[in-house]
């Protein structure tokens, strides 16, 4: 039983936006809506890190907690999804999400959101796998056909990892492990460090 | 009078509440429950690490600035974690999703279980017929007006606060997810309403509901609920004013709230919205609570006391009971009628049989 | 099912009925006896006539304080829903679509949601003092109050029918706006139309008498 | 069903024309006519509401020309008219409006609400459902020639004493004459200063007239009434008279609602256009003054103001000859609130004054006058309607106000000028 999560490696990510890219370009999102994007922290300072966010397909995910109509709901694989169906629009996911990854293709007075959007994992909705309904509403299914999320895929320094949480967790070790060997390269601590890189 | 015991009571009951509301707050996210059941697709029980979990915990723990920036533009599209989200989403299910019902649901009770008990309170020796000039046309009209958009507000209100727990069991997803987006698109739209209704009821009744001398007096007495025989009265009682403020400061709040989550094009953060959804939820319910109390009041609970917002006109033996001061000057003035002037300005006159009932049949 | 009729036959059922039963109203009236004046006119009918259709938009002054509420509430009543019809973006969609084949700059959201707020504010204020004005209440009819609560119903499920991709929501507006069309012939909701010959009859007179009314 | 119901319903269907369904169909009863109507906001009786007042004609336009109506009654479940719909509203009709025509004026979808209780009126004349006061002024004006019994002998003799006091010779069946006078019975019992007024004026200014023998009475009982064919007869001997002196014009006194019925109604009621032009005395007074041959001279330095009668202002267009012609001779003119084409009636109109039943109701309604004057402060109300000043000088002597009023006519016959030639 696989458990997909994004993994985005701030000692790699360049800033460069190609997943936010790629992901709008594939499942044709709106202008307006970003279902992925990169945060820079420390911008054009010391221990400038970008990080690249989408939903984090949380476990106990607060968006679904408080939903008023209860329009998640979590797949077989540890994705949390969404019905277009039944969002109402409203909002709260949004203030819950701690990544900030509910969009709304607009956000007009009197509360005029639209239906909420976020990344899927490139999972789809509830409709049948990449039926047109589906990717009208919620873009393409990659899952259903063997791949993986595109932004990840695309990744050139990959960066961002997408796939099952064990096979994540196991690349990430090792390059802990690879960064340790070098004092230089230990990077989180530069702004301490005597050394300047 | 009864009306403010009954505020008072309700009063502490919601004093209580909302103590005990604030204390949950404090502590939900220590004691945070369980999260909605989750459909059954996942397995329970499977537990994995998140290899990002150190990442974030790192840029929590770590003293970077959580705001940062991103080609995104959008509302705090730069701020890495939005720490307070989940506290808020715990302290929603947690408390006035839990609760409200209860609270309502006791504060019916208790009104019911007072009417068994004590019954309608009637006036020594009866209604008299005899008529005394109270609420203007226009005074009625913005009450009744005020009265239906907070029904529908509070009906709406309550649809997208409790619909989850007590109504998708009932009906279904689909179903439900319909009321909820008519409830969420008529409460937007009518929330406006109240507000003006409100601003204009504050100009009309403010001087009228400036707390006097005599009112500590009505206080202290309980209303005329503790001790035997009415309490002293001007134009508006003491529980009366009490009522008005309550109506007025919360509304006010829960109008503001609620125009600060209405107008997300403003581009307010979450933090703030957060805050306006709390207020917002908390004020609705303490206003909800005690209009109950006040609907019990003005309807089955008081004798004679629907007339002043019906036909404007109210039973001197009323006004007398309720407010006397009142009552006195409007004696001075000599503007009490009889029950056939009465009957003539409502334009049944008692005289003249059934032909006058006019137009209202066909 | 149930779509399929109130978008088909019960949607032509209720335009027919409309448009032929206001047709027909109106031809009753224009058609009806009416004696011509002997009397020898003083001013010109005709432009007492037009005069008065306007004039009568604007309250006389001498009573105007006395009769406030009516004014402002139904003026924003009427304005409101003046702006509904014809310039919410659904309503302008419609008309091009299904009934005009041309369409003009609808308002946008949020005019459409102030708009919808004072046609609310008006039309229970006006409803409101219907019932709890006593001259109002001796001179009310039933119908009255079925086109009050009529028109009341067609805005609410209208305006319940903002969200997006509620289609039911949306049938249920289409269904009571039907329901509004098939009486409004035989109501005093004809007054949208009559008000023209009532106010021009008056005119006429009055212009031949030479009275500035 | 009964003959009277019967006779009342068929007249209501008689007088249901465009103009009635117009009326019916756009009015949404918003109760804005009260507020404008003198007997609601002096007594506050919704009852009193012009539109209320239209009931039975309502009720008939429901039952039998409107779609629920006509329905109801093919289903069998309609509830006829009974007598009780006419005779309930006689007290209303009668009492309870004076035909001021204010809630005319501000009915916003433009309903005529005082002609449709004119024609309730007729429906209620022929049924029978009319106050005795008018009923007896109706007979005696049928039978004697005047609704107050005022034969010729005292018009000859009220002619004597104006010829005596201004030592003018008043014309008599003069045939040929450019104008004939008509009088209200008012002018001839109560205020024959009119008379001395108009043989004054008219010598003053070279204008040919006459009197008639057989046409002097100008007012028309019929008409307050509501009952057609009577206002028929009354104006055909106007008619008759004039046609036999070949007047060119019919002067109408300063009388409101003789006014109306001479100048508007009358060709209607007799079916057929006039071969003579009506003036009102207005009118004409302000055409001499126009043209040249009515010199005023001198000024009232008394605060004055004006009194509009609604049957000639409101309904009758006169609004502007009045100001013109005090213009000149008033100092101190202050107009009343509400003046012109919106002025309060002075309660006694449409038949009011005539009806003894409704005496108290009159002075209740007077209200509205007396706070009018009393606001201005003023030494004297003028006015031009014989019926406005007789119910006003009523009203003021119960308030003990102490305010004369002045016919226009009259005062501008003390201001002419010397005669030029």
């Amino acid at each position: 039983m696989a458990r997909m999560k994004f993994y985005c490696d701030a000692e790699r990510c360049v800033e460069c936006n190609a997943c936010v890219t790629a992901c709008k370009n594939e499942h044709d999102i709106p202008w307006g809506v970003n279902r992925r994007r990169v945060v820079t922290i420390k911008d054009g300072e010391q221990g400038e890190r970008s990080l690249s966010v989408a939903c984090m397909h949380c476990s106990d995910a607060p968006c679904a907690m408080v939903c008023p109509v209860d329009c998640f709901y979590t797949t077989s694989d540890g994705i949390v999804l969404h019905d277009k169906d039944i969002c109402i629009g409203c909002g709260y996911c949004f203030y819950a999400c701690p990544f900030g990854a509910p969009q709304f293709p607009e956000s007009a007075a009197f509360s005029s959101r639209g239906k909420m959007d976020k990344c899927t994992f490139c999972a789809g909705g509830p409709e049948d796998d990449n039926s047109s309904q589906e990717t009208t509403k919620y873009g393409r299914n990659r899952l259903a056909e063997g791949k993986l999320p595109l932004c990840a895929e695309m990744c050139s320094t990959k960066a961002l990892l997408a796939g099952d949480a064990d096979v994540l967790s196991s690349i990430y070790r090792k390059r802990v492990i690879n960064r340790g060997a070098s004092a230089f390269n230990w990077g989180v601590n530069f702004n301490n460090s005597k050394i300047q890189g | 009078m009864l009306d403010s015991f009954r505020s008072s009571i309700l009063y502490d009951v919601l004093k209580l509440t909302s103590t005990l509301l604030l204390v949950f707050m404090l502590t939900a996210p220590a004691t945070a429950g369980p999260g909605p059941p989750k459909r059954p697709d996942f397995p329970q029980g499977v537990s994995t690490t998140n290899p990002g979990n150190d990442l974030w915990r790192e840029v929590r723990q770590r003293d970077l600035p959580v705001t940062g920036t991103s080609q995104v533009k959008g509302v705090d599209s730069g701020v890495l974690i939005n720490v307070e989200g989940d506290r808020w989403a715990r302290f929603r299910i947690d408390n006035p999703v839990r609760h409200a019902p209860t609270l309502l649901v006791a504060v019916v009770l208790v009104l019911l279980a007072f009417y068994v008990l004590r019954g309608k309170v009637g006036i020594e020796g009866g209604l008299s017929g005899r008529m005394v000039f109270r609420f203007t046309d226009y005074e009625r009209s913005l009450h009744w007006c005020l009265a239906i958009v907070f029904l529908f507000l509070a009906i709406t209100g309550l649809i997208l606060l409790l619909g989850r727990t007590l109504m998708i069991p009932l009906f279904g997803h689909h179903l439900f997810s319909l009321i909820a987006s008519a409830s969420k698109e008529g409460h937007n739209l009518f929330g406006p309403i109240f507000l003006v209704s409100l601003l204009l009821m504050l100009v009309s009744f403010a001087r009228r509901n400036i707390y006097e001398k005599g009112d500590l007096t009505w206080l202290l007495k309980g209303g005329g609920i503790v001790g035997k025989g009415h309490v002293s009265g001007g134009f508006f009682n003491m529980g009366e004013k009490s009522w008005y403020w309550l109506v007025i400061l919360v509304g006010l709040a829960i109008s503001i709230s609620g125009l600060i989550l209405v107008f997300p094009n403003f581009g307010q953060g979450r933090v703030i919205m957060m805050v306006s959804n709390v207020v917002h939820v908390f004020g609705a319910i303490v206003l909800i609570a005690v209009s109950i109390g006040h609907m019990y009041l003005g309807s089955i609970g008081t004798e004679g006391s629907s007339e002043g917002m019906k036909s404007g006109y109210v039973d001197i033996n009323w006004a007398e009971a309720h407010h006397d001061r009142w009552a006195k000057t409007c004696h001075e003035n000599d503007e009490i009628l009889s029950a056939e002037e009465f009957a003539r300005l409502q334009g049944n006159p008692i005289d003249s049989g059934d032909a006058t009932t006019g137009a209202a049949n066909d | 099912m149930i779509e399929y009729l109130i978008k088909g036959p019960l949607w032509y059922f209720s335009l027919a009925v409309f448009c032929i039963g206001v047709l027909w109203q109106m031809a009753r009236i224009v058609f009806a006896k009416g004696k011509t004046d002997l009397s020898v006119a003083r001013g010109s009918a005709s432009s007492g006539a037009i005069r008065n259709v306007f004039s009568r938009f604007v309250p006389h002054r001498e009573i105007a304080a006395q009769i406030r509420l009516q004014v402002v509430a139904g003026y924003m009543f009427h304005l409101g829903l003046f702006a509904l019809l014809f310039f919410a973006a659904p309503h302008v969609h419609f008309l091009e679509k299904h009934l005009l084949g041309f369409g003009w700059t609808p308002m946008p959201h949020w005019a459409f949601i102030v708009a919808a707020q004072f046609a609310f504010f008006g039309l229970i204020l006006l409803w409101l003092r219907r019932m709890l004005n006593s001259v109002s209440r001796l001179i009310s009819t039933t119908d009255d109050h079925i086109t009050a609560i009529l028109t009341f119903v067609v805005m609410l499920t209208g305006c319940l029918a903002l969200g997006k991709g509620f289609h039911a929501l949306n049938l249920l507006h289409f269904f009571t706006v039907e329901l509004l069309m098939v009486y409004f012939p035989f109501s005093c909701l004809m007054h949208a139309f009559t008000f023209i010959p009532s106010r021009a009859f008056t005119g006429a007179w009055f212009g031949r008498r030479g009275i500035d009314a | 069903m009964s003959e009277r119901l019967e006779k009342g319903l068929n007249m209501l269907r008689q007088e249901m024309d465009k103009k009635v369904m117009s009326f019916f169909s756009s009015c949404v009863r918003c109760g804005v006519c009260a507020e404008a109507c003198l007997f609601y906001t002096e007594t506050r009786d919704p009852r009193y509401t012009p539109i209320y007042k239209t009931e039975p004609m309502r009720k008939l336009w429901n039952s039998e020309y409107s779609f629920w109506g006509r329905l109801a009654s093919k289903l069998g479940i309609s509830k006829p008219m009974t007598e009780a719909d006419l005779a309930d509203w006689e007290e209303l009709v009668y009492d309870g409006c004076s035909m001021c025509g204010r809630c005319s004026m501000v009915c916003p979808l433009g309903v005529d609400i005082s002609m449709v209780i004119f024609k309730v009126k007729h429906a209620l004349a022929v049924a029978g459902f009319s106050p005795e006061g008018l009923v007896g002024a109706v007979q005696r004006a049928v039978d004697i020639g005047s609704p107050m019994g005022i034969t010729m002998k005292a018009v000859l003799a009220t002619i004597k004493h104006a010829e005596e006091n201004t030592g003018l010779k008043i014309p008599m069946d003069v045939e040929g004459a450019d104008y004939l006078a008509l009088l209200s019975s008012n002018e001839i019992a109560l205020y024959p200063e009119y008379l001395e007024a108009l043989a004054r004026i008219f010598d003053h200014a070279g204008v040919s007239w006459t009197l008639s023998s057989e046409a002097y009475e100008a007012t028309n009982a019929g008409l307050q009434i509501g009952n057609k064919a009577t206002a028929g007869q009354l104006v055909q001997r106007v008619v008759d008279g004039a046609e036999k002196l070949k007047a060119k014009n019919v002067i109408s006194p300063e009388c409101g609602h003789a006014y109306t019925a001479l100048r508007w109604e009358g060709p209607n009621f007799i079916g057929k256009a006039y071969p003579f032009r009506v003036v009102h005395i207005l009118e004409l007074l302000d055409e001499l003054q126009a043209n040249g041959s009515l010199k005023t001279t001198g000024l009232e330095s008394d605060r004055l103001t004006f009194h509009d009668p609604c049957s000639i202002v409101r309904r009758g267009g006169i609004q502007a000859q009045p100001r013109n012609l005090l213009q000149p001779i008033a100092q101190n003119f202050v107009e009343m609130k509400d003046h012109g084409s919106m002025n309060w009636c002075c309660g006694g109109g449409g038949g009011v004054s005539s009806n003894e039943r409704a005496e108290e109701l009159k002075h209740t309604v007077f209200n509205r006058k007396k706070s009018q004057i009393e606001e201005l402060e003023v030494d004297a109300v003028v006015t031009a309607c014989s019926n406005c000043r007789m119910v006003m000088e009523e009203g003021i002597e119960i308030n003990e106000m102490d305010i004369p009023l002045l016919g226009l006519t009259e005062l501008i016959a003390e201001h002419l000028a010397e005669k030029s030639n």
